[in-house]
C-alpha cells in the first residue's frame, strides 16, 4: 500500500480533492459530513504534498517524473514533481486553513446546506486544479486545468445570492474565458511550429527552430503572457479582479486571491522559462516589458487601493499591487530576483488569505464595509485584528515577517541586473502599503470602543486566523528550506541561461 | 494556384461561417441571433468533416444543438429584444 | 406545445434518439462520436421529452435525486477506472498495461476500459445538460 | 502573384480563423448584450479549434479511422482534433454557466444589458451589507 502511494504520489496529489468533491453533491442534507469531507479532502491533498516535497527534497528521486496512462514522454501526458512544482504544491496547502476558517459559518454568507455544497465542491476542484498546474508538464493540459479552475472561481464568485455577484462572476467568465482563448491559440502556435505538447520536447524543439520562425514565435510569446495576464490580474488587464474578489465570500475571496491567480502565474513561469527560455525571451526583450508592467502594476494598484473605501476593495486592489511584484520579478531574468518573486508568491499567498479572511470575520460580526466605520474593532475582536495586524505588516514588508525576505531578494535581484526603477517601485510600493494599511490598523486600536457588541468569529475561524499568521511570522523568521526550495526552483527554470 | 474542389467547398462553408458571425453581431432579435447561431455550428460541423476529423464533427453537431436548445430556453424565458 | 401529432411524433422518434445516444456512447472507441457527444443526444432526448410533454412530466420521468447522483457518481465513475491501473501496480488511468482483454481490434469490445469511462461521462454529460434545462425552465420570471 | 500573398491564400483556413477570432473577441468586447457576448466567446474559440485542426490536416489525407481506409491511404494527424475535442467540451460547459449567470442577471436586473443594468444597479441593490437578494 505504501509503496503504491509512493509510487503515484503526483497523480494522487491532484485526484484526492477531485475525488472528495464528486462525492459530496449527494450528501448536501447532511452538512457536517459535507464539511469534515471537505477539509479531508483538503488535507489529503496537503500531506502528499508535503510526502512528495519529502522525497523530492531527499533527493531520492529529482525531479519526480509520472507517465500518465504509462504512455511516455512525448506521446502521454507527463507530470513532472520538481522543485518548482513540490514548492507550489505546498503553497496550494494554504487551502487548509482557509477550508477551515469556512466551517460552520459559511451558510450566513451563501445561504442553504445546498449551495454551501456546491461551494466546497467548487472550491475542492479549484484546488485540484491548482495541484495539477503545479505538476503537469503538457501544454494541453495546462489549457484544461486554468479552464476547471476558471469555471470553478466563477462559481465561487457568484457564490453569494447577491446581484452585484452574478455580475461580477459574469464579467469574469467573459474575460477569463477570452485569456484562455489566447493561451489556447499560443499553445497552437507553439505546437504548430515544434510538434510537441510537453513542455521539455517543445524547449529543445523552440531553441532550434525559432530562428527560422522568429514571428511565430514572438506571436505566441505576446498570446499566452497577454492571456495569462488577464488570468492573473497582470496591470493593465486587471479591471475584473476587484469586484470579483470583493463580492466572494471571504473564504473564498482569501483563495482566489491568495491562490488562484498564484496557479495562473505558476503557469506563466512555466511557459516563460520552461518552454520559450530564458535566451528567447532576451531576444524578444519581453524580460523588460514584464518588469516595466510589473512596476507600473505595482505603483498603480496601490495608488487604487489607496482610494478605495470599502475594506475588501482595498485589500483587492492591494492585489494588483502585488501581482505587479511578482511580475516584476519574473522579468529580472536572474535567480535571485527569481526566487525572491518566488517566495513573495508563498508568502503574499499566506498574507492575502490572513488579510481577507480577518476582513471577512469584521464583516460578519460587525456588518460594516467601509474603513472608516470600523473604529475601535481592536478592542472588541482582539484575535481577528491580531491577525490583521501581523498580516498588514507581513505585506507592508517589515522585517521578522515573510513579505520583507520576499521584498529583499526581489531589490537584490533589480540591484543584480543593474535596475534602479524597478528598486525604485518596490520601495514606493512597500511604503505606499503602509499608507493603505496601517490607518486601518490605527483606527482599530487607538479610536474609542464602540457601544455595539462585536464578538470574535468561532472557535474554527479563530483557528484559522491563528494558523495563517503564525505562518507568515514563521516564513519570515525561519524562511530557511521554503527560501532554499525557492532559490533551487529559481536556479532550475534559469539552468540553461 | 493548386486548388482543389475540396477547397472550394472549404471556401464556401467558411465563407458562410464569417457570414454567420457577422450576423450574430448585427441581429437585433435575440432568438434570431441563436438560430444564426445554430447554424453557424452546423456550417462549423461541415468543415470538421471536410477536414478529416469525423469525431470532432459529430461533437460540434450535437454540442452545437445542445447549446442553441438551452439559449433558446433562456431567451424563451427572458427577453427577446435584449433589453 | 399540448399537440397530439406532436406527441405521438416523439412518442415515436424519441427512443431512437435515445438508443441513438447510447449506440454513439458506446461506439466511442472505434468510431467517431464519443461519451461527450453521446451524452448530449442523450440530454438532448430528454429535454425533447420535457418540451413535449410538460416540464412535469420530464421531471417525473428524472426526478432532481437520480440527477444528482448521476452527476457526481458518474465523473467518479471516471477516477475509479482509473485507479484500476493503479491497483494493478502501473500508473494512473492505465489501460493495456492494467492487464485489461483488449480483444480483437475493430470490434465493440477493443477499447478495454474506455467504454466503461465513456459511459460514466456520457451519463454525467446528459446528466448535466438535463439539470441545466429544469433549473433554466422551472426558475420563476 | 506575390510570394505572400500566395501563402497566404494557400494557407487560407488560417486567415478564416483569424478573421473569426477579431469578429469574436470584438463581439465580446463591445456589444453590451450579455447574450451576444456570449455568442461572441462561442465565435472566438471555434477560430482557436479551426487554427488547431487546420494545422493537423493534410491535403488529400484521410482520418486514420480502422477498417475504412486503404493501406497507402495518407492519414492525417489526428492529435489536434482530439485535443479540440477537449476544447469543445470547455466551450460547452462556459457557455452553460453563462447561461446560468445571465438567468440570474435577468431575476435580479429584469434586463440582459449591460448598459441597463449598470444604470438599475443603484435601485436593485441597497448599500446594505450581508445582503441576500
Amino acid at each position: 500500500m505504501t509503496t503504491l502511494i509512493r509510487a503515484n504520489l503526483p497523480v494522487l496529489v491532484v485526484i484526492a480533492p477531485l475525488f472528495v468533491a464528486f462525492i459530496l453533491p449527494p450528501l448536501a442534507r447532511r452538512i457536517r459530513l459535507v464539511e469534515a469531507l471537505a477539509l479531508l479532502g483538503a488535507v489529503l491533498g496537503l500531506g502528499g504534498a508535503g510526502y512528495l516535497a519529502s522525497i523530492v527534497l531527499t533527493q531520492q528521486e529529482n525531479p519526480f517524473i509520472y507517465q500518465l496512462g504509462g504512455w511516455p514522454a512525448p506521446w502521454g501526458i507527463e507530470l513532472v514533481a520538481g522543485s518548482l512544482g513540490v514548492f507550489f504544491l505546498l503553497v496550494v496547502g494554504v487551502s487548509v486553513p482557509v477550508l477551515l476558517f469556512a466551517q460552520g459559518n459559511l451558510a450566513a454568507e451563501v445561504g442553504g446546506a445546498e449551495r454551501v455544497t456546491r461551494f466546497y465542491v467548487l472550491y475542492l476542484l479549484l484546488v485540484g486544479a491548482m495541484a495539477g498546474m503545479a505538476v503537469t508538464n503538457d501544454m494541453f493540459n495546462v489549457y484544461v486545468l486554468v479552464e476547471v479552475a476558471t469555471l470553478s472561481c466563477c462559481g465561487l464568485v457568484s457564490a453569494r445570492r447577491y446581484p452585484r455577484a452574478a455580475e461580477a462572476a459574469f464579467t469574469y467568465l467573459i474575460l477569463a474565458t477570452l485569456g484562455s482563448a489566447l493561451v489556447l491559440g499560443g499553445i497552437g502556435l507553439i505546437y504548430l511550429i515544434t510538434g510537441h505538447l510537453n513542455m521539455g520536447f517543445a524547449a529543445q524543439e523552440l531553441s532550434r527552430v525559432w530562428l527560422a520562425r522568429p514571428h511565430v514565435v514572438l506571436m505566441a510569446v505576446s498570446l499566452i503572457v497577454v492571456g495569462f495576464g488577464v488570468k492573473a490580474a497582470l496591470f493593465p488587464l486587471h479591471v475584473w479582479l476587484p469586484d470579483a474578489h470583493s463580492t466572494a465570500p471571504s473564504p473564498a475571496s482569501a483563495i482566489l486571491s491568495g491562490l488562484a491567480v498564484k496557479g495562473y502565474l505558476i503557469c506563466l513561469v512555466k511557459f516563460l522559462y520552461g518552454v520559450f527560455g530564458p535566451t528567447l525571451l532576451q531576444e524578444f526583450a519581453v524580460h523588460r516589458i514584464l518588469t516595466l508592467l510589473g512596476g507600473v502594476g505595482i505603483i498603480t494598484g496601490s495608488i487604487l487601493a489607496l482610494t478605495q473605501e470599502e475594506l475588501k476593495r482595498r485589500l483587492a486592489y492591494s492585489t494588483v499591487a502585488q501581482v505587479g511584484y511578482l511580475i516584476l520579478g519574473f522579468g529580472l531574468l536572474n535567480v535571485t530576483g527569481l526566487a525572491g518573486a518566488l517566495f513573495y508568491l508563498a508568502s503574499h499567498a499566506v498574507i492575502k488569505a490572513t488579510l481577507f479572511l480577518a476582513a471577512g470575520a469584521m464583516l460578519a460580526a460587525t456588518g460594516k464595509r467601509n474603513v472608516r466605520d470600523l473604529a475601535g474593532v481592536g478592542r472588541k475582536m482582539p484575535i481577528t485584528m491580531a491577525a490583521f495586524t501581523i498580516g498588514s505588516l507581513g505585506l507592508i514588508g517589515l522585517p521578522l515577517f515573510s513579505g520583507f525576505i520576499g521584498k529583499w531578494y526581489l531589490l537584490l535581484g533589480s540591484w543584480e541586473a543593474g535596475l534602479i526603477l524597478p528598486a525604485v517601485a518596490i520601495l514606493a510600493g512597500s511604503v505606499l502599503c503602509a499608507a493603505y494599511l496601517l490607518p486601518v490598523i490605527r483606527a482599530a486600536y487607538f479610536a474609542p470602543a464602540p457601544e455595539e457588541d462585536w464578538p470574535d468569529p468561532g472557535r474554527p475561524q479563530k483557528l484559522a486566523l491563528l494558523l495563517l499568521a503564525a505562518a507568515v511570522v514563521i516564513l519570515g523568521v525561519r524562511p530557511g528550506p521554503f527560501l532554499e526550495l525557492a532559490q533551487k526552483a529559481a536556479a532550475e527554470l534559469l539552468a540553461f541561461y | 494556384m493548386p486548388y482543389t474542389a475540396l477547397d472550394y467547398w472549404n471556401m464556401v462553408l467558411m465563407l458562410i461561417l464569417v457570414v454567420t458571425a457577422l450576423a450574430m453581431y448585427f441581429i437585433k432579435d435575440l432568438l434570431h441571433a441563436v438560430i444564426v447561431f445554430g447554424a453557424y455550428s452546423l456550417m462549423m460541423a461541415l468543415i470538421w468533416l471536410q477536414m478529416n476529423s469525423p469525431d470532432l464533427a459529430i461533437t460540434e453537431a450535437a454540442a452545437g444543438i445542445g447549446m442553441t436548445v438551452l439559449m433558446m430556453a433562456v431567451i424563451f424565458r427572458t427577453s427577446r429584444k435584449g433589453e | 406545445m399540448r399537440d397530439f401529432i406532436l406527441k405521438r411524433a416523439a412518442s415515436l422518434i424519441l427512443p431512437f434518439i435515445f438508443v441513438y445516444g447510447i449506440y454513439v456512447i458506446l461506439h466511442g472507441a472505434v468510431s467517431p462520436g464519443g461519451s461527450f457527444a453521446g451524452g448530449i443526444i442523450v440530454g438532448l432526448s430528454f429535454i425533447a421529452f420535457s418540451t413535449i410533454y410538460g416540464i412535469e412530466q420530464g421531471r417525473a420521468k428524472l426526478p432532481e435525486k437520480v440527477l444528482v447522483w448521476t452527476e457526481s457518481y458518474g465523473t467518479l465513475w471516471y477516477g475509479l477506472m482509473g485507479l484500476v491501473g493503479l491497483v494493478r501496480g502501473v500508473p494512473f488511468l492505465a489501460n493495456k498495461l492494467a492487464g485489461v482483454d483488449l480483444g480483437t481490434p475493430g470490434t465493440l469490445s477493443s477499447g478495454g476500459l474506455i467504454p466503461l469511462i465513456g459511459l460514466g461521462v456520457g451519463i454525467r454529460v446528459a446528466s448535466t445538460i438535463v439539470t441545466l434545462f429544469f433549473t433554466i425552465m422551472e426558475e420563476e420570471r | 502573384m506575390s510570394g505572400l500573398l500566395t501563402k497566404v491564400l494557400i494557407n487560407y483556413p488560417y486567415l478564416v480563423a483569424v478573421l473569426l477570432f477579431t469578429i469574436g473577441t470584438f463581439t465580446v468586447l463591445t456589444h453590451p448584450n450579455l447574450f451576444k457576448k456570449l455568442l461572441g466567446i462561442n465565435i472566438m474559440e471555434s477560430a482557436i479549434f479551426l487554427m488547431f485542426v487546420a494545422s493537423g490536416n493534410i491535403r488529400g489525407g484521410v482520418a486514420p479511422i480502422r477498417g475504412t481506409t486503404n493501406a497507402e491511404a495518407v492519414y492525417i494527424n489526428p492529435l489536434p482534433s482530439a485535443l479540440m475535442l477537449t476544447g469543445i467540451v470547455v466551450s460547452v460547459s462556459v457557455t452553460a454557466f453563462a447561461l446560468a449567470l445571465i438567468m440570474r442577471l435577468y431575476k435580479a436586473y429584469g434586463t440582459t444589458d449591460l448598459r441597463r443594468i449598470a444604470a438599475r444597479r443603484k435601485e436593485v441593490i441597497s448599500d446594505d451589507h450581508l445582503d441576500q437578494g
